[in-house]
């Protein structure tokens, strides 16, 4: 059994009365490719927005390697408002802001793509290795950390090659379709050395054949960078295809996790989310 | 109380007159985003213009004359400075603004020579009553209630009418903003018609008290009418006025205090504090960037 | 019907389209599929008028829409649901419901067009009182659809209506625009979901980089091998 | 690759070698005008701080008014540490017993001698940045949370604050109240025998902390920089702290803003409060604006055009009478370079675009170009005129008009966010490419 | 490169007509001192119309007038110095405003043009400034005289004091006026200031009310003056407003016209007196800003003689003086024949002090603002 990269434990995410996400636990396991699927607002971005700092759960905590890197519990306004279970069970907070868990080694994508929009793919990709330098301001004002420097750029232009981009190597990020861009958005995450990649919804825009590509690759990167994986996805084909476990959020609750067969024919997930006929 | 009442009286007087300027910044912000720094000039200008006017006519003409005039110019500036830029950086608008307050400033000491001007004494409004044994003149009374009743109008406006939620869909988002049907132009138009209104107005109450208008002299006051409308939280009209009032009230006081060095600098210190512990003014919405 | 002839539209010195000549005739609708950059959200920013023809024309009843304004151009009964979403962050979700039938005055029939909205989309009635900022990504996609029909506009354009949206909701757009369809109001869709477009389209066009290069019924271009084989993705049929 | 740095760097080194050759010679000649120095001497000081503002508002996107507060603070700690002791009682006349009573340059002097002066003088300087820098950190914990309009009325608020600070009494003894500090070491005591440097000082000075700004920003922090510009929450998700990385970029800003302010005040020889008020934020605003926001080399050529305008060359508008030919033609030349260059630029800027689209630009450029350069000319021909409007204002009315059109028709500014440099390589890389293009397709 | 680019100025005055000699005039045309530097450039004007021309070495010079405007800043003061610097004047003639001649010293200085200050009266001007002369009283001596008028006219024991802050020559007339007021006559007083574009002097007015005061004592720029008057007047204030030498200004008399407030200044001369230089000057100048309506609207709208005017005219004639005697066109020259000027000018008698280079006054006049006209109340000198 290998051991889990990350492990949500009774995360609640309330926004006033909004139970956005809703006692949540969930593990991803080492090397594993997980997808979280649901429909248009149980809460899935705000999974990834809790996990990865960008909000402090209303309480909960989040592990990663076996770390505690998140916790969380109802105090303040929250008090009141907290509808949640599990009051009481936590008394720590731990919030450190999104940059501090990319450093721990997690890096995400966004559900609208985010990247920097005057720099070069090249350059975006290169800005996302800043987390890993060893040079402080002085040293590297005065190119002190000329080695390095070279060293990131080759790493970049490496990784540009393994994503296939190295063709679009000086364009304007932005101003790519926007396949290319996702795919830069990944690259510029795993520039930031992860081991864990969230993807919030990668495929959103593409047609049915630059899903299928893109499906492929993340297979590939997984493999490639030895990476665990955990996406948000509609496109049904793409997750059921890659993923090696599924976890379906409804209204802030998880109410199915197993692997893509057993999602498929999982009635609750059929209403709620699937459909009958499932042509997307 | 006798002590006070004086201090606060001025303190009422000037907040209102500095309510009236800041609700000009606030609308513009609220709708282009934009500091609108020829607003204080504006302002400046629109006492020229009655010192001008009521040298050849009688004050029932030149009063609507110059708030017409001032409207007219509120207008212009739009139309010739910001409305060319709408699809430009935020900045470079910024710095159309400054560039206009520039314009306005050195046309204004062009034309006066840089000197200060006697503004006219207008009948009633600055005769001399008495109000609890301090002697002041009638504006600074006039002024909180023109000014509240001003903005409970402006506020009905915004709120009931459909011209109201136009302006806070184009606040965002020009282009989406057309895409439903609104006439973008004239909504900032009218936007800079209210703001351009009121600053006149404003420059009546405010020179009536100080006797003199030289090119530069709104700068001062301009400014501190933008920060009662960041203070305020800048987008808020209500907020803009609080915020007018507060830093009237609060200036009055330090000087009565006898800090009068620090008097400005309190001004913004309070400011700094404020945003501080709320950092979008008073009333101001926090935006939360959904990621 | 809106009749466009020989547009041609540049970005700076970008050419996005390039001489587009196509028919959406009344009552009809036509879908427009097309690769990423292919110029389809040009053509209805172009249509709009967000962006600005360098030559050719585009006729609505008659009139010429090129070189008026955006809000002429919905005044004269065109809606149009943009690309990434626009809603206005900071209105609540019914505010932005009524900024849609903006240029409308039958009160009554707004308030009747708002709910029959929050029926297609009973997730937006949850939400009502919700600013559209913080909306999910697919409230907000649903927001920015549901928007366009408070218009009760003759003629309706989506771009890509079913972005990140969940496969049920999908098919319930789809159903959507069939229905309004049925009330009277000409569609034009573009959709990267192209399989779906072309079952429900009337009529449809390709484009690429710029060119319109087929065209034909939803289920001619459906069988197309072509087609197949460059929009539709292994794992259909 | 390696050779074309090495070659760059050598053209790069000359370059400089004979820039600082022309300024000695031009500062020791007797037939340069002696407005052409005050603007050489001003615009490379409002380019040091129109470029530390750039490093803030273009590449790091935080929007603060603060810098005329910072030069303020550079200029006093410069001046007050440099004032010498035997001058201090008269400077300070109003606050018995004032000043320091010591001076850093003047001991250095003694010590060393001229070379004392120079070392005594980048002494105080950086004491000047790191006192600016001081504050800004202290007034950036709380501000730089805030959010773009309301960190630029913080900032300019704090600016304001640190100006009456500064005019306060009881703080007197230092800083002498409201009145002015004179008689510190300023540029004209930058002199080997009879060879004045008062015009390569500042070019040294300016031009070391702006090369050490260019370096910063094209390290990795000024990458992070600009991805804070670009996204700030796709910059924190990718690992940079912010909190740190706006500190760091405001706190060096508001260093550089210092030392510019030690220079400014070396440069006019008196430092007073007043002069530092929010329209000297404005002013280096438009210069970085106008230069194009992100473009150091765009902010040093707004900064000469704009101290150019401003000093000297509209100055004949201010005058009924137009002056004699006194350093006339020298102006004349300058300024129709400057028009000339001006709207050459401007063209090549334009050249890919259709006509339709730049006809307007094209126009105006031309208009505007002609009516300065007839100006000009009319200006070099006539000996003694009486010209209707020409009197004392009408400069600012013309300057704030040039100002507008500018604005107006060059949103992004004249360079945009490109660099010369870029620029010049960029054609050169066009180049090469339509030739290997053009080998292609044989 | 300063020194050289003079030279070259005054050697090769290149005029049509003879040889040219240029003199700087040194003024604020705009800003808080715009009024006042307006007439300072009248006075100099009309002394040139009476004087355009000197004889140097047995040639006749034609003067030139090379106006700047300082701005009454002093940041903008310096680019004004050296514009004149650059058009090779061979001397200069100002400023209005003890700020901006202080600043611009080392620019005259090193250039080697002597200046001749009208009516700056603070001491830094020409101390440690070898080029810079004056030819009115200094703040060491203007201060204290207004402070024994207080005690002479009034009685006053209790005065309040209020400056601008951030504004030099109020600030350091106030702190002599203080220290003589306090330290020799035995008063006390309260001193506050009012930051720069204050326009609502209200509190400040109250404020001296509420601390009893005698007189008050407000020497600040004539904007802020006339502000300041016609809020006490319409705050009913009785107390005595006194000040320097910048309120003697038409901005003032309109100011206090129409309200009973006493209002009084110190000045350099008096323009009603009948007889010498002075009534010569007066009926010249007037009739001279009568015949153009451009000079009459620089002095305000009207023809009343400002005493900087006055001044203004002596510095020029001062100037001329020193020329003649160094029979040279070369600063340096000039600057050492300023210390054996001698004449009889309106403002007094000026001969030069050595040691300070301004010139030697002991007496002062005090003006009242009175319905719109200045009547001359006494002569004032300072108590031993
Ligand atoms: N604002 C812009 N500036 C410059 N180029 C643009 C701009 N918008 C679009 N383009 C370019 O125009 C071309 C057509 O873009 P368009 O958005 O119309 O494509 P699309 O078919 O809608 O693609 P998608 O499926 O990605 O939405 C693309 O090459 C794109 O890069
Ligand atoms: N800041 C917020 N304030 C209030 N409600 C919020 C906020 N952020 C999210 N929500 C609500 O929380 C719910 C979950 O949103 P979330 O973005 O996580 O959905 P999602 O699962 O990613 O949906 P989608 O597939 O449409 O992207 C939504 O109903 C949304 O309206
Ligand atoms: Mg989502
Ligand atoms: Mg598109």
């Amino acid at each position: 059994m290998s051991k889990n990269v990350l492990k949500v434990e009774n995360a609640t995410m309330q926004f006033g009365g909004v139970v956005a996400v809703d006692n949540m636990n969930l593990e991803v396991n080492e090397g594993e490719i997980v997808s979280l699927i649901g429909p248009n607002g149980a809460g899935k971005t705000t999974a990834f927005n809790v996990i990865t700092g960008v909000y402090a759960p209303s309480n909960g905590c989040v592990w990663f390697e076996g770390d505690k890197i998140v916790e969380n519990y109802p105090h303040g306004k929250m008090q009141k408002l907290y509808k949640g279970q599990n009051n009481g069970k936590y008394s720590h907070i731990t919030a450190p802001t999104p940059d501090r868990i990319t450093k721990l080694g997690m890096a995400r994508t966004f559900q609208n793509i985010r990247l920097w929009k005057s720099q070069t793919v090249f350059e975006n990709v290169l800005i996302a290795k800043h987390l890993r330098t060893t040079s402080n301001l002085f040293s590297a004002t005065f190119r002190l950390n000329h080695a390095e420097e070279k060293r990131q750029r080759e790493e970049c232009d490496e990784l540009l090659r393994v994503m296939e981009l190295d063709g679009v190597r000086d364009e304007l990020a932005t101003s790519l379709p926007y396949g290319q861009q996702r795919r830069v958005e990944i690259a510029r995450a795993l520039a930031t050395q992860p081991k864990l990649l969230l993807l919030d919804e990668p495929a959103a825009g593409m047609n049915p054949q630059e899903t299928d590509e893109l499906t492929a690759f993340i297979g590939k990167i997984r493999d490639n960078f030895k990476l665990t994986v955990f996406l948000i996805e509609h496109h049904m084909d793409l997750v059921m295809d890659i993923s090696d476990r599924i976890y379906v959020l409804d209204f802030g609750k998880l109410i199915a996790s197993g692997t893509p067969e057993e999602i498929q024919n999982n009635q609750r997930v059929i209403d709620a989310y699937l459909g009958v006929s499932n042509d997307a | 109380m006798s002590r006070i009442l004086p201090y606060l009286l001025s303190g009422i007087s000037v907040g209102g007159q500095y309510a009236l300027i800041s609700i000009g910044y606030t609308m513009v912000y609220g709708i282009l985003r934009l500091i609108n720094f020829a607003h204080g000039d504006i302002f400046t200008v629109a006492g020229l213009l009655m010192v001008y006017a009521a040298a050849t006519m009688p004050l029932y003409i030149s009063a609507p004359l110059v708030i017409i005039l001032t409207i007219i110019l509120g207008v212009l500036v739009e139309k010739v400075a910001y409305k060319p830029l709408r699809t430009a950086p935020r900045m470079s608008v910024m710095i159309s603004a400054i560039g206009m307050s520039y314009l306005l400033q050195n046309t204004m000491w062009y034309l006066t020579g840089g000197l200060a001007k006697k503004y006219p004494t207008l009948p009633w409004i600055s005769d001399k009553i008495n109000v609890g044994g301090t002697t002041t003149s009638r504006v600074t009374l006039i002024t909180p209630f023109l000014t509240v009743i001003l903005v409970i109008f402006l506020v009905m406006l915004i709120k009931k009418t459909k011209i109201g939620m136009a302006m806070r869909a184009a606040s965002r988002d020009f282009e989406t903003a057309q895409l439903m049907g609104v006439k973008v132009d004239s909504v900032v138009s009218f936007t800079f018609i209210v703001g351009s209104g009121l600053a006149a107005v404003g420059s009546m109450l405010y020179f009536t008290n100080y006797a003199t208008v030289t090119p530069v002299v709104g700068a001062m006051p301009g400014l501190k009418a933008f920060v009662a409308a960041v203070f305020g939280g800048i987008g808020s009209i209500p907020g803009a006025v609080i915020g007018g009032f507060i830093i009237g009230i609060c200036e009055s006081f330090i000087k009565g205090a006898s800090w009068t060095t620090f008097s400005d600098a309190f001004t913004f210190g309070l400011l700094i504090v404020i945003l501080g512990v709320k950092p979008t003014g008073l009333f101001g919405e926090s935006l939360t960037e959904k990621v | 019907m809106l009749k466009i002839e020989n547009l041609h539209v540049s970005y700076g010195g970008i050419r996005a389209l390039r001489g587009i000549s196509l028919e959406v005739p009344d009552g009809k609708i036509v879908t427009l599929i097309g690769a990423n950059g292919a110029g389809k959200s040009t053509m209805l920013r172009t249509i709009s008028g967000l962006v600005k023809a360098e030559s050719g024309s585009i006729k609505w009843n008659d009139k010429e829409l090129v070189g008026l304004s955006i809000d002429k151009v919905i005044a004269s009964g065109i809606a149009m649901a943009p690309e990434g979403r626009r809603v206005f962050s900071d209105m609540t979700v019914l505010e932005n419901l009524r900024m849609g039938a903006y240029l409308r005055n039958d009160k009554d029939g707004i308030e009747k067009d708002i709910q029959r909205v929050y029926e297609l989309f009973p997730r937006l009635k949850e939400r009502n009182w919700q600013l559209a900022g913080t909306l999910s990504g697919g409230e907000q996609q649903m927001l920015a659809v549901g928007r366009a029909l408070t218009s009760r506009p003759q003629l309706i354009m989506l771009d890509e209506p079913s972005l990140g949206l969940a496969p049920l909701v999908v098919q319930d757009i789809f159903a959507i625009i069939r229905e309004i369809n049925k009330t009277g109001t000409t569609v034009l869709l573009i959709e990267q979901n192209a399989n779906m477009a072309l079952k429900t389209a009337d009529l449809a066009y390709v484009l690429e980089t710029g060119n319109i290069t087929m065209s034909g019924t939803g289920a001619e271009l459906l069988v197309n091998e072509k087609v197949k084989e460059a929009y539709l993705g292994k794992h259909k049929n | 690759m390696k050779k074309n740095n090495q070659r760059q760097g050598l053209i790069t080194a000359g370059i400089v070698i004979v820039l600082l050759a022309v300024l000695v010679l031009l500062d020791n000649a007797a037939w340069v005008p002696p407005m052409l120095l005050t603007v050489l001497r001003k615009g490379v000081i409002y380019a040091l701080v129109a470029v530390s503002m750039n490093l803030l508002n273009g590449f790091t996107g935080l929007f603060s008014l603060g810098q005329a507060g910072f030069m303020l603070l550079g200029a006093y700690s410069y001046a007050v540490l440099t004032i010498p002791v035997e001058n201090q009682t008269a400077i300070y006349q109003q606050f018995k017993n004032g000043g320091l009573h010591f001076s850093i340059t003047e001991s250095l002097t003694n010590v060393m001698g001229e070379f004392g002066t120079l070392i005594g003088v980048i002494i105080c300087l950086i004491i000047a940045g790191a006192v600016a820098a001081l504050f800004a950190y202290l007034i950036g914990l709380p501000v730089l949370r805030l959010k773009s309009d309301y960190l630029a009325i913080a900032t300019l608020g704090f600016a304001e604050i640190l100006r009456a600070l500064v005019q306060f009494e009881k703080l007197g003894p230092v800083t002498n109240g409201s009145n002015l500090l004179y008689g510190f070491t300023s540029f004209s005591n930058f002199q080997i025998g009879t060879l004045h440097l008062g015009t390569v000082m500042p070019f040294l000075f300016s031009g070391a902390c702006i090369w050490i700004v260019v370096l910063l920003i094209n390290s990795t922090y000024g990458r992070a920089f600009k991805a804070i510009r670009d996204d700030e929450v796709a910059a924190e998700a990718m690992g940079i702290n912010l909190a740190k990385h706006k500190r760091m970029s405001f706190v060096i800003s508001s260093f550089f803003a210092g030392i510019s302010g030690g220079l400014l005040a070396m440069y006019q020889a008196s430092v007073q409060a007043v002069t530092f008020k929010s329209a000297m934020t404005y002013e280096i605003l438009l210069i970085v604006v106008i230069g194009g926001i992100g473009s150091i080399t765009g902010s040093i050529l707004a900064s000469f055009l704009f101290v150019g305008c401003s000093e000297w060359w509209l100055r004949f508008l201010d005058n009924t009478t137009v002056v004699s030919l006194n350093g006339k033609i020298a102006s004349v030349i300058v300024i129709c370079v400057a028009i000339v260059g001006v709207v050459a630029l401007i063209f090549w800027r334009n050249r890919k675009k259709a006509f339709a689209d730049k006809r307007n630009t094209i126009f105006l450029t031309l208009i505007v170009g002609a009516v300065l350069l007839a100006g000009q000319i009319k200006f070099a021909i006539s000996s003694s005129l009486q010209l209707p409007l020409l009197r004392s204002g009408f400069r600012m009315v013309i300057f704030s008009i040039v100002i507008m059109i500018m604005v107006l028709f060059f949103s992004k500014g004249i360079m945009g966010d490109r660099e010369l440099p870029d620029l010049l390589q960029k054609r050169r890389n066009a180049k090469a490419a339509k030739a290997s293009k053009g080998g292609d397709a044989q | 490169g300063e020194s050289g680019g003079a030279a070259a100025g005054s050697a090769g005055g290149k005029g049509s007509s003879g040889k040219t000699l240029k003199i700087g005039v040194f003024e604020p045309a705009s800003g808080d001192n715009g009024a006042g530097g307006k007439q300072e450039v009248l006075g100099i004007q009309y002394a040139q119309s009476l004087t355009p021309t000197v004889d140097i070495n047995g040639e006749t010079y034609n003067v030139e007038l090379k106006v700047v405007d300082n701005q009454s800043t002093t940041d903008k003061a310096v680019s004004a110095a050296q514009e004149l610097v650059s058009a090779g004047v061979s001397v200069v003639l100002g400023s209005y405003g003890s700020g901006c001649s202080i600043a611009a010293a080392p620019i005259f200085g090193s250039a080697q043009i002597p200046a001749v200050g009208c009516s700056c009266t603070n001491p830094a001007v020409t101390a440690a400034n070898p080029y810079y002369f004056r030819v009115c009283y200094i703040d060491p001596f203007q201060g204290p005289v207004m402070a024994n008028f207080a005690k002479d006219q009034f009685q006053a024991k209790k005065t309040y004091v209020l400056t601008m802050l951030g504004e030099d020559y109020g600030s350091n007339l106030a702190t002599f006026y203080e220290q003589e007021f306090k330290d020799k006559l035995g008063g006390e007083y309260k001193a506050e200031s009012f930051p720069e574009g204050t326009s609502d002097f209200s509190a400040y007015i109250q404020n001296a009310v509420a601390y009893g005061a005698d007189v008050i004592f407000a020497p600040s720029a004539t904007t802020y003056a006339s502000l300041i008057i016609s809020q006490a007047a319409k705050a009913g204030c009785k107390i005595p407003i006194l000040a320097g030498d910048t309120w003697e200004s038409s901005v003032i008399l309109d100011a206090q016209k129409g309200s009973d407030l006493q209002v009084f200044c110190s000045t350099f001369f008096d323009e009603n007196d009948k007889s010498g230089t002075a009534a010569t000057f007066v009926k010249g100048f007037k009739e001279w800003l009568n015949a153009d309506k451009q000079r009459l609207t620089d002095n305000g709208g009207n023809d009343i003689v400002a005493a900087v005017s006055a001044l203004s005219f002596d510095a020029y004639n001062t100037a001329i003086e020193a020329i003649k005697i160094a029979n040279s066109t070369k600063g340096s020259d000039i600057q050492q024949a300023m210390f054996k000027v001698d004449f009889d000018a309106v403002t007094g008698h000026i001969t030069i002090d050595p040691d300070t280079g301004d010139a030697n006054k002991g007496t002062a006049y005090i003006k009242q603002a009175d319905n719109g006209a200045f009547k001359f109340i006494k002569t004032q000198s300072v108590a031993e």
